[in-house]
């Protein structure tokens, strides 16, 4: 399962995305995402907001993660 | 379908032909915003800017929000354009547009656009200054 | 003074580098607007329109519209230009246009700017149909 | 005194412009302007408004009128 970084959160975590190494370790919903990465990297539990994309579109916590989904994380966006 | 939308994500964004695109012989009124970089933020100098985006993504959210402004305040042509990469001073990064019938339509559409694309598009700034650079809105 | 005003009259505008003009190192945000002829006023065929103006007068009181917009929303640039003459179907027939740091100021500047522009500008239209014309808001 | 006429102004009239003959004719403020105008060409009246400019300004019933002044009606704009 692939992971795509932008902005601050390629910065957090030092590349454009990462996996996780067998599928049996991948989070199993966008909240368990949420809480590992904040366990990993404490630099996400600071920034102002964290959204999760999934197929490219937001998907709230409850959002199930299933092998072959395009995964993104979204820091506060900043466009315009 | 109504509403004819323009969605793009380019290197460089070209703002001359705007108006003839958004064009159409039922608009009376056609609004446009261009947001561009400027030299200073809370007073110090940016050198420049460099937006990234997650491009597949930032598309769909943009036509999302040109197919709510059609909805909403019966458009006749949409425009929804951003720039990426690195930016200097005065250089157009967004332009958004709306064509209506009168007026109010394509105003409050044109507000809606600019104001929705900045909460909800993955599209990020970072502001280059002489000492540092800074993820715009990241940290609260 | 600060605020650069561009006020013009002409047989034809041209929208093209609106935004070029309205640039400046400190606006962060640059609003247009267009009005264009329709095909349609109250479902009637409109063949096309005929503007005339007092133009001494009209470019005075276009003048005055710019720097009370200039004064209320601290703009960077305004740019107001009406065409006289004949008109057809999708012609640009008036461009507004304001630049300031942020975007709320250049929307509400445009959006006066057109507005009375409409209430007080000495500049008179003709609806021109297949059996008539009209001179618009002439009667109650 | 020359009396500039625009739009419907210039059709209710059928020219463009109109002198008063002789200096003691001509209105001697804005308010007798408009009256005498009202009862040569009746159809002033029915318009929307008329506004009245004396050299390319907005001049309000008061405003005395001097040989030499641009005058010009102005009936309902309807410009942008």
């Amino acid at each position: 399962m692939e992971v795509l970084l932008f902005g601050i959160a390629k910065d957090i975590v030092g590349k454009s995305s990462f996996r996780f190494n067998a599928d049996e370790l991948a989070p199993g919903s966008v909240s368990e995402l949420r809480e590992r990465l904040k366990r990993s990297f404490p630099e996400f539990g600071k920034l102002s907001s964290l959204a999760v994309a999934v197929n490219s579109a937001y998907a709230d916590d409850a959002v199930q993660l299933k092998e072959g989904d395009e995964i993104a994380l979204i820091p506060p966006v900043s466009g315009g | 379908m109504k509403g004819n939308i323009s969605i793009e994500i380019f290197d460089v964004i070209d703002t001359s032909a705007v108006f003839a695109e958004l064009s159409h012989p039922q608009s009376g009124g056609i609004c446009v915003f261009v947001g561009a970089v400027r030299e200073f933020t809370d007073n110090e100098e940016v050198l420049s800017l460099e937006f990234e985006t997650y491009k597949v993504m930032a598309l769909k959210e943009m036509n999302k929000i040109a197919l709510e402004a059609i909805e909403k305040w019966n458009l006749n042509k949409v425009v929804i354009r951003h720039a990426v990469g690195p930016k200097n001073v005065e250089e157009p990064v967004v332009v958004v547009g709306a064509s209506s019938a009168h007026r109010d339509a394509c105003f409050k559409a044109c507000r809606y656009l600019i104001d929705t694309l900045k909460e909800r598009v993955p599209i990020w700034k970072k502001e280059i200054f002489k000492n540092k650079s800074v993820w715009v809105s990241a940290h609260p």
